[in-house]
């Protein structure tokens, strides 16, 4: 290939201008066609991480429970009894508006990769996911894709999916997003890195074949969507859950032998970033034969073996002469292997066809030493264009509260959750739709551990900073209302087009503000994702940083013997019961609600003020009590405010309802419906009132009686509001019904 | 007493099986691969849930050809008890150990949820402790569940009192209301005449523990073990 | 080599909820008078062999044994051109 | 009334771990000489008209905007004998 040609296939692989002069003059020659895929893929924003990596150093990752921080396929932090939590959040955003369903069920299988990797058998999947308007013409055809594919996947290999968010807007009509988060455990000392060790320590190729797959993802995923997508199209990858269960258990059998040097899955860009990460961990560097890689079609090159995305592979650095008990675990599963390369001194990356070797490169290039940018920021002009919030009081409350709980972002996500097996696995404590936080049993232990997913994009909208610290806050709170605790955070910042200092600013803003919100309540990060150029012709997404955590208990799980901490839901337990209010409503947080957008269609204002020190004070106290057991339910107060918490409370029961108790002020409706944070409700017999105070107080949290649990199925305030909780559950239970519409595969 | 459970590549509920076997009921349990063929010292066989050979053409019918098939046929005609729950039941029906077969849910999609079951016939393998008319609740979690099977052989399940779980709600009502994937008859599970070979939709071992939200399943496993012994 | 065309569809009076739901997309595209819609299953399968005898024979074992559940299915095959 | 059989089928060079699982499958029913097994559908469309320039323009439209994803699979289709 002539220059200009190679050049033309760096521009088209992603490089800037500047990039393929640096590249040139850094290597002293030409590089051949594979280099420049390898270069191209390596330097791509999503291997690089070349505009974020300045700003994710700010991420505290540091705390007694971490295990394993950013750097390695995921996170792991120490949730006791000798076990490790191994998890990390990834997008999968691009392919999943290309193809939905293959989309949605690849970002599965790579996010279990990561974890199984680790030698931690998964045990949960959460999945966050935004699509545009429930009324814009794509959204049921992505939505029902998307949930389908992520049912396909996730149930097939029996790891149960018990969590996750759903929200709609315009911001995503033309670019969704799918994130998805799993966790797994292992003994500590059981933990597999992905790093080569070892010159002539032999390497072995595990899983699928080889196709044409998903060339240019990497790629794909660091550019802006263009009219273009069409000849993208070849691209997509078709995940097969079932190889991807077979590789599960093959890998955590091989790892019982202790026959492995280093693993690691084969995700975006292939066999190349799994072989260059690997070498760079190691400092060593790998040689590996493309001839020898299984391969589905004739005919490959080795641009083509070195980029392919083909799903459910691994790469694996052996002991050597122990290749033995290699074959016999993969033959055992019927799985493809085949001895691919070898560990070899020098830090260099090769890569050999026909006998020939195709490219050369030394590991540092493509990995430390690959372009680094810290972007131009500048704060966006539509900040000084949003409104100060005007909403008029509803004339009905009983209509405002059943239309917020038929809001799409309110609404029952049953029809979601329903389509995923949440309890395979017989370790789901408290499922999906029943809880703040989900609840997993820690396999072989009486331990627990409690996950969550959070964000409140519009929020991020319209101010990043404040936004990402209250999702991180939600995230951990929903954590204590099941009675967890924060054991380590791992996030997904999605993000819009970074060249545009508008949206940097947006991320320098979110990230500093999840740093400061992740120090203050004890949550290091220790994996995460970013994807960036989530932008099209119609504009920039609503910045987005996805944050989840993983909890613990401090110990066993109260499993009916009266030993070990309590857990509780959200719904109301007994009529009869008192119900408390921890933390402090501000008439005046109703900037961003989801109240203003439904009243007034308006998303402006100012976010909830969040005090990161009474949020941390109110987490501890909810913690206490439902731990001890005194709190028979708590539930946090979100969107939609405490109407849209004590409705949610009422309708997840059998028949109960509620009796408010409180004077209002001048405007009720704010008082239901504003979203200041740090709010959790409480119930409990009224014999413990007493100690729920007591509590607070101890953690001078404020608190207030609003009310008693009643028999009779009716959410009541004096005569403000006086509404059939089986109402507000047709309503709460049939906001997606509009999603209904069929429109295909 | 032994539980033998039977792993098929894609099985995924074969470890639920063994915790419960071997935690809650504190028997031994084992695992039997696919290309065993020997089943000498276990008492009760069990297909469990999951996605044998990824359901790829039909649920269950890669697995028939799977060899234990063979052994578990003969340990069902020598009248050991046999039980097989969700894909374990679609696997019997494969293999042609129990009668029928299964459509995908009226609703084209999975479904993961509580449902209530009346026990129609006890005596069974799975049901040798209970009584008909009880009712249990337990989960389901299946995009296959909706059993059907021609009127003649519908007449014979009824005549010899083969129907051992419907669907039904909570008190017990058996009807339209209460039929989460469409199946004939509320069938959620059958057994063969002999009673020996149980195949059922709804998932046991995922109700055989208070802090999982209830207990109900376990009283069929139980009821394996009472069987076994004769 | 030889190609074999297997046709798997539903037996005449067992319940195609797939196909009534492919039909409901349909009207819902804009199209009346749809009758009917059947899904099934299409399998190709590369043999080795030319032998059309010997492909039949082994077809209609590997339909009857496996491919097909004639409880709920019907089958129909044609071998396409050899190649 | 007509019927139109379409035939939905993986595109070249995607994969098909259905066909692969049901290759498997064959051979453990002990046939050898297989060489590869794709798995797809086919629908059946009973029109109520016989209007066949009209089915064509229809079937065409039903396939592009809802049965088939271009991205992942390919069809074909043929009209089987007016009734
Ligand atoms: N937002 C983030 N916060 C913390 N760590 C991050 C973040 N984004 C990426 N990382 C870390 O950077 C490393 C590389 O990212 P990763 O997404 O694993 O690449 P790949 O897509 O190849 O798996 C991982 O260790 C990951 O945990
Ligand atoms: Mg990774």
């Amino acid at each position: 290939m002539s220059e200009v040609d190679l050049k033309e296939l760096a521009l088209t692989g992603g490089l800037s201008e500047a990039e393929w002069d640096h590249l040139l003059e850094t290597l002293g020659r030409d590089p051949t066609p594979a280099e420049v895929g390898v270069v191209s893929a390596m330097w791509s924003e999503h291997c690089s991480y070349k505009s974020s990596r300045v700003h994710l150093r700010k991420l505290p990752n540091e705390g007694a429970s971490v295990v394993q921080g950013p750097g390695e396929n995921a996170g792991a932090v120490d949730i006791g009894d000798g076990k490790a939590a191994v998890f990390k959040m990834e997008s999968h955003n691009h392919p999943s508006y290309i193809e939905p369903y293959q989309g949605a069920a690849t970002g599965i299988g790579g996010i279990l990769r990561d974890v199984f990797t680790m030698g931690a058998r998964p045990i949960g999947l959460l999945n966050s996911l935004r699509f545009g308007a429930p009324e814009f013409e794509k959204t049921p055809y992505l939505f029902q894709g998307v949930v389908d594919g992520i049912a396909g996947y996730g149930n097939c290999v029996g790891v149960p999916t018990v969590g996750g968010d759903v929200y709609f807007d315009d911001a995503y009509n033309q670019n969704i997003l799918v994130n998805v988060f799993a966790v797994g455990v292992t003994d500590i000392d059981d933990i597999f890195y992905a790093e080569a060790s070892g010159v002539g320590n032999p390497v072995f190729y595990v899983g699928a074949k080889t196709g044409r797959d998903g060339i240019h993802g990497a790629t794909m995923a660091s550019e802006e969507f263009s009219d273009e997508d069409e000849e993208k199209r070849p691209t997509v990858q078709v995940g097969d859950p079932f190889k991807e269960k077979l590789l599960i258990e093959a890998c955590l059998d091989l790892m019982e032998t202790d026959a492995i040097v280093g693993i690691q899955d084969m995700g975006a860009a292939g066999l190349t970033s799994s072989a260059v990460e690997m070498a760079e961990r190691g400092e060593v560097g790998l040689r590996i034969d493309v001839d020898k890689v299984p391969a589905r079609e004739p005919g490959m090159t080795a641009y083509e073996y070195l980029l392919s995305e083909s799903q459910e592979r691994m790469l694996v650095v052996v002991e050597e002469g122990r290749e033995q008990e290699v074959s016999r675990v993969f033959d055992k599963w019927e799985l493809e292997w085949a001895k691919v390369g070898e560990v070899i001194e020098d830090e260099r990356f090769e890569v050999q066809e026909d006998g020939d070797t195709v490219v050369d490169l030394d590991v540092p290039l493509l990995t430390s030493a690959a372009p680094m940018y810290d972007r131009p920021t500048e704060r966006p002009a539509y900040l000084d264009d949003l409104s100060t919030p005007d909403v008029s009081p509803a004339d009905d409350l009983g209509e405002a509260l059943s239309d917020l709980l038929n809001a799409p972002n309110i609404t029952s996500k049953r029809r979601v959750y329903e389509q995923y097996d949440h309890m395979v696995g017989v370790g789901t404590v408290v499922r999906p739709g029943d809880g703040d936080a989900a609840v997993l049993r820690v396999p072989g232990t009486d331990s627990a551990l409690a996950i969550a997913v959070d964000c409140n994009s519009r929020y991020c909208y319209v101010d990043p900073r404040e936004g990402a610290k209250l999702a991180v806050a939600e995230c951990a709170r929903n954590l204590a209302c099941v009675g967890a605790e924060p054991a380590g955070t791992t996030d997904c910042l999605n993000f819009g087009n970074p060249e545009n200092p508008e949206i940097m600013w947006q991320f320098v803003e979110a990230v500093e503000g999840m740093a400061d919100a992740c120090a203050t309540l004890n949550a290091p990060v220790v994996s995460g994702n970013v994807s960036l150029y989530n932008a099209t012709g119609a504009g920039n997404i609503y910045p987005t940083p996805n944050v989840a955590m993983v909890g613990h208990f401090d110990g066993a799980l109260d499993d009916g013997d009266g030993e070990g901490a309590s857990t509780c839901g959200s719904a109301f337990r007994n009529a009869g019961d008192a119900v408390l209010l921890l933390g402090e409503t501000d008439p005046s947080d109703v900037g961003a609600s989801e109240y203003l957008k439904r009243q007034a269609d308006d998303v402006g204002g100012a976010v909830p003020t969040l005090d990161l020190e009474r949020e941390v004070a109110v987490q501890a106290a909810v913690r206490e009590l439902v731990r001890s057991g005194t709190a028979r339910s708590a539930h946090d107060c979100s969107e939609g405010g405490l109407g849209v918490a004590l409705a949610e409370s009422c309708i997840g029961t059998d028949g109960l309802g509620l009796d408010i108790d409180i004077e209002p002020g001048d405007r009720p409706d704010l008082e239901l419906f504003a979203e200041s944070p740090s709010r959790v409700v409480v119930s409990c017999p009224t014999e413990d009132i007493a100690e729920v105070v007591d509590v607070a107080r101890s953690h001078d949290v404020p608190v207030m009686e609003l009310g008693a649990v009643t028999g009779d199925g009716r959410l009541r305030w004096g005569g403000l509001l006086d509404v059939a909780v089986s109402d507000l559950r047709a309503s709460f239970e049939s906001g997606l019904d509009r999603l209904d519409e069929d429109l295909g595969e | 007493m032994k539980f033998g459970i039977v792993q098929f590549p894609g099985s995924n509920c074969d470890r639920d099986c063994y915790h419960v076997a071997s935690r809650v009921l504190d028997q031994d349990a084992e695992f039997i691969w696919h290309r065993d063929r020997d089943l000498d010292d276990v008492d009760v066989v069990v297909l469990p849930g999951g996605f044998s050979y990824g359901d790829y053409l039909r649920t269950g019918a890669i697995a028939k050809l799977s060899p234990v098939m063979q052994e578990v046929a003969d340990f069902a005609e020598s009248g050991g008890p046999v039980v097989g729950i969700c894909n374990g039941f679609q696997v019997l029906l494969e293999t042609g150990l129990l009668p029928g077969g299964m459509l995908r849910n009226e609703s084209l999609h999975f479904i993961c949820r509580d449902v209530h079951l009346r026990c129609n016939r006890s005596g069974s393998a799975f049901s040798q402790t209970l009584d008909v008319g009880e009712v249990l609740e337990m989960p389901i979690a299946h995009a296959e569940g909706n059993y059907t099977i021609d009127e003649a052989g519908l007449a014979e399940l009824r005549d010899h009192d083969q129907i051992v779980f419907q669907y039904c709600d909570a008190d017990g009502g058996v009807g339209r209301s209460s039929n989460p994937n469409g199946s004939v008859e509320n069938i959620a599970g059958i057994c063969n005449r002999r009673g020996n070979v149980v195949g059922m939709m709804p998932h046991p071992e995922r109700a055989s523990e208070s802090i999982l939200g209830g207990t109900d399943g376990r009283a069929l496993f139980e009821s394996a073990l009472e069987y076994a012994a004769g | 080599m030889t190609t074999v065309r297997v046709l798997i569809q539903s037996k005449a009076g067992v319940l195609d909820p797939e196909g009534e739901a492919v039909k409901g997309g349909i009207e819902r595209l804009g199209h009346e008078g749809v009758e009917r819609v059947g899904v099934g299953k299409v399998v190709d399968i590369d043999f080795e062999t030319d032998d059309t005898d010997e492909i039949e024979s082994r077809v209609e074992q590997i339909c009857d044994e496996f491919l097909v559940n004639p409880i709920i299915e019907r089958y129909s095959y044609e071998i396409l051109d050899n190649q």
